[in-house]
């Protein structure tokens, strides 16, 4: 039945008139997901590709919308965020990056506290094919099967999703949780969703180096995870010190390194891939 | 952003925490001082500067002119020495450890500190170490400086002036969007007086629109990070001879990963990012024509970034940048087949496998 | 069983040095409440009265409290109470008055995000005969019976607690809610503990002029609240604009008048007393 | 505490809330302006001083002095006018509504906002007012200010200065503890800036401890709230002839609400509060010697006020202060009898029953 979007999922887009919100607003409707409204203040009354726009989300209610796409400017996600919160709206997508930590320290605090979900800053969406996309993953690699995929990166989820669909097998959902060092959800959330999800037989986790949530995800697959997980870890030949193009990639006091991140998942029982192109093998063999 | 002590403790002083009297100098002229000895510490953005001899004690005013100057001249792990700051030097009894940084595992802020400061704090046994979590619905309130004093057991005096300073310290974490304030160490004087011996601030990057008082300092780039960075390109330089094109982060390490594993040796990060710009794949090649490279891997998967314009891109830059190196590209998703077609005119035929391309790259190169 | 405070209940009291907590300290262990700790920081490893003082709540969790007395300066407060909820004290009772309302605010918005409750600032506590007194109550005018009193203000609830007691009748619980403009509990959160308990067969409730939380408690009671109710409301003759001692009792812009109380108890089926010697006799009507 | 206009908009300039050019004026020497025409305010802590001739305007030097001295020799309701408040005259296109405030009963900060201003809010229907209630976990945040400015259907050049002065209104109500900030009118000019032409701020008396730039404001109070207040005590004078001394500010007013419904007038409240002092209940009586009053009603109902606390100091007051007025006393609780020993030795009977206290006072006075 996949998990976080589905048929249910009615999506608001903050920022619709902005270049990515029209953009991608579009191209979640030719996936098939309902996108329901858009606020830009100002331009209510408008619309775009036949969504109607409004001044404020609590205008757009209207539409009853329960997922929003947050493409505002980093200095505005906070707002839109508390916004989209304040007016009831269950899970926040936020592809921006570039947001400063803080602000995402607040927006993940308060979704604790009111008992909402938040996807990102700084990721692609989350996919269901086909019945919603929340987000920015390209429309055309996808088949609907049986594996959920969770990464914290954008362009290799697509690599190893397509790697997934063209060698025969599909996906339940596709979770981008975000490259930066503070996201909403994180790997064990996405896990615990999909152990929940008969849909789901198998996890593909796609991690890089930064941190420490793949080794807390092991952790959690060797205590509590009883489906099967393969894995790639990216960054292997990362020096550390640098930030390896997402904020969060980065080997700091001896923290984060792909090794750790390695070890810790096949101590777990996890099949970790040493190239993108072996998860498909590695999830044909786990899922017999 | 990495700040200098000096920048650091220009904002200790804005948030009320207690410093040595001191001055900033960037040049021979301004190697003045009134009450001797004082301090003559380099400013780099670089930890060690004590053993690479970058912190000397000055007598008087011709000592300190020599000093300084010295100092002045040096570099530092590679870092030029491009300021000094002067300061009072002390008469210290004790030194501690306190800093306030994100834990990114708990998503909340992390108050570290130690009655064993002066020294890396990894250093310290964890047994030494007090540790105390914000609660993100509580917050900080006087209550943690409380119990954190008590529990590195200081006497009374020290405690009432440590935990006005940790407050301190967390109100300028909070306020200027800080990924660490570090005090290390904290000094305690033999007069009793509490403060600042070293100050370590790094301010979140993507905050820098809200705190325009801070201009952005130069990084430890290299020329070739430099050069992309002033182009706005994401350039991480590796060392290897093998330079890399990319769309994302998380594909261009696992390009730079998957070299690696077949014994080669990337020359740098390149993520073109979410861009669909001839001219941004043109810029790509303009900076890896200054580096000494034997080849390169452009690994596409089209997305937002389609695969033609990247071909185009590819196609531009070989007519108008002049790379004396094999190409090797590897195209998939969005407009392959037209891109991959636009190559084939201008006599490069494109992968669609990630995997085929870097086997190609080790023939090329062999 | 009576509500909120029992034979469970273990007293922590911050600020147990000072004039007001170590006089209360003593007096609710005369009363037979479980007073297990005190903090005053700094004066750790001392006593008062064989009770131990700790630097911090921290500390003073090895001795499992689960209720404070905050006996702390108006100043302090805030961070007291924070100080008791990062500990997971539940139930955190305030005596101070004067309270910068703001700061009760903050504690209250607080408490209800973390689950825990609040009574006062400026009340008397909660006294459940002869279990547990928490707070600053006579313990002299108690029997333990069947009426649950709730009541803004201090000294008329002894009065008609005394008058209860000396009519023959009892009490299960008494919760003096505190007379400042935001408190912790107010009538309805007392009035739904109140409906759960068995030892609880009617309600003496004691209303003043000053905001609408009577009128809101007439409203629940004639909706959800199923035991019979008596009430007496003070501050009648109070002129509309001057605050009469409470912080919370002052008539502005026409709104919290004795009338409007009295008139919205009565459509509730109240039956509302002239003077406060009233309450006993009618309890006994309600009780036949 | 009520601000005086003055007072408040030297808070609103403090937050960058748009005022009117204007000078504070607390004597004739001072009545001195530019640019005529002029305003003069009178700064008196009521409403409807406009009706009451408190705002006068002038047009030239001569007329400023004369209207000033006029208006600053002026009592408003009862109170003396001590200064004015000069302020340019504005070109007034639109009058605005806007106010932030304690909603007692979802202890949550509302927003009113009308864009029928000028006018008492209370007598603005319904349909014409916006409210809105901050969530005390999201606070205030830009979207706010951009819903309540779409529902007053604002233009956008209106609403983006409308937005500014609200979100600086909520900083100014949390940073300085408000019970209300309220702009009334708040003006659109013709020239289309929006600012704030009167300023109404209450802050709560409790957190002055942390404002210590504001000094407290002489209130409204009677002399005789007003010598009460000096001692520390919490008295209110109501207008009636019977004296009452009661402890707990519930049992007081039960005390007063009891006469009234016998058909007497109190003359005060007075609570002694939570003291277990003599000369606290002494002091009592020496203010209430000030008073016209026909008899005094003391009810007591003892806890931390000891009853026998009490009869000493009905007893002391006997001898110091001399009272010529018949006293009735009630005391029940901690220490009763001992207290009704030691006024029997005094001559006075005490009762032990509220309503026969009261009821020996409707005898006394008959």
């Amino acid at each position: 039945m996949s998990i976080l979007v589905n048929e249910d999922t009615r999506i608001l887009v903050q920022g619709i008139t902005g270049h990515q919100g029209s953009f991608n607003a579009i191209q979640m409707q030719k996936f098939g997901s309902k996108v329901v409204a858009g606020t830009s203040p100002g331009k209510g009354g408008t619309e775009v590709s036949g969504i109607p726009v409004y001044n404020t989300v609590r205008d757009a209610l209207v539409e009853k919308p329960n997922a929003t796409f947050i493409s505002v400017a980093a200095p505005y996600v906070l707002d839109a965020a508390k916004e989209a919160m304040y007016n009831g709206i269950d899970l926040i997508y936020i592809l921006t990056e570039k947001v400063p930590y803080q602000d995402t320290m607040k927006i993940v605090s308060l979704a604790n506290k009111l008992g909402k979900r938040v996807l990102g800053p700084n990721g692609p969406g989350a996919t269901s094919p086909f019945s919603c996309k929340l987000g920015i993953m390209p429309n055309q690699i996808f088949r609907k099967g049986n594996v959920g995929v969770i990464s914290r990166s954008g362009t290799l989820t697509y690599e190893i999703v397509n790697q997934i669909t063209i060698n025969g097998l599909g996906e339940s959902t596709v979770i981008g949780l975000g490259g930066d060092p503070v996201t909403g959800m994180n790997y064990i959330d996405a896990l615990e969703e999909f152990k929940k999800d008969e849909q789901t037989a198998a996890v593909a986790m796609v991690g890089e180096i930064g941190g420490t949530a793949e080794e807390e995800a092991a952790e959690y697959i060797k205590n509590n995870f009883n489906k099967p997980v393969v894995s790639y870890i990216t960054g292997r030949s990362a020096p550390p010190g640098k930030r390896m193009g997402h904020a969060g990639a980065i080997i700091s006091r001896g923290k984060g390194t792909a090794e750790s991140k390695v070890k810790a998942l096949e101590e777990a029982g996890v099949r970790v891939a040493s190239y993108p192109y072996e998860i498909p093998s590695l999830l044909k063999e786990v899922l017999k | 952003m990495n700040l200098y002590e000096y920048q650091a403790k220009e904002l200790f002083k804005k948030y009320g925490i207690s410093i040595p009297s001191g001055k900033h100098v960037a040049s021979e002229k301004d190697l003045q001082w009134e009450k001797f000895p004082v301090v003559v510490k380099a400013q780099v953005l670089t930890g060690g500067r004590g053993k690479a001899g970058g912190i000397k004690f000055a007598n008087d005013s011709k000592d300190l002119m020599e000093k300084g100057k010295d100092v002045l001249a040096m570099s530092i792990k590679g870092l030029k020495v491009r300021s000094l700051l002067l300061e009072e030097k002390l008469d210290i009894a004790k030194e501690y450890y306190v800093s306030v940084t994100l834990d990114r595992s708990t998503k909340r802020p992390i108050i570290i500190a130690s009655t064993s400061g002066g020294v890396e704090i990894e250093d310290v046994p964890d047994s030494k170490i007090v540790k105390y979590w914000i609660d993100p619905t509580i917050g900080y309130s006087p209550f943690v400086g409380r119990e954190v004093a008590f529990k590195l057991n200081l006497p009374p005096d020290e405690s009432k002036q440590f935990q006005a300073i940790l407050a301190r310290m967390f109100s300028l974490y909070e306020g200027y969007d800080c990924e660490l304030v570090e005090i290390n160490p904290l000094v305690v004087l033999k007069n009793g007086k509490v403060l600042a011996g070293d100050a370590k601030v790094v301010v979140d990057s993507d905050s820098l629109f809200r705190h325009t008082d801070l201009s952005e300092n130069p990084a430890e780039r290299t020329d070739l990070e430099e050069l992309a960075y002033k182009r706005g390109y994401a350039l991480v330089e590796l060392g290897g001879d093998i330079g890399v094109i990319a769309n994302g982060a998380g594909l261009t390490m696992a390009t730079l990963d998957g070299l690696t594993l077949k014994g080669l040796k990337p020359k740098n990060f390149l993520d073109l990012g979410g861009s669909d710009d001839v001219e941004k794949v043109v810029g790509a090649f303009q900076i890896l024509k200054e580096a000494k490279i034997r080849a390169i891997l452009i690994n596409i998967f089209g997305g937002v970034t389609h695969c033609d314009t990247v071909a185009n891109g590819i196609a531009e830059a070989k007519k108008r940048v002049g790379i004396g190196v094999p190409i090797v590209v590897r195209l998939s998703g969005v407009n392959e087949d037209i891109g991959r077609g636009i190559l084939k005119e201008h006599g490069i035929e494109a992968y669609s496998d990630m995997m085929d391309a870097i086997n190609e790259v080790v023939e090329v190169v062999k």
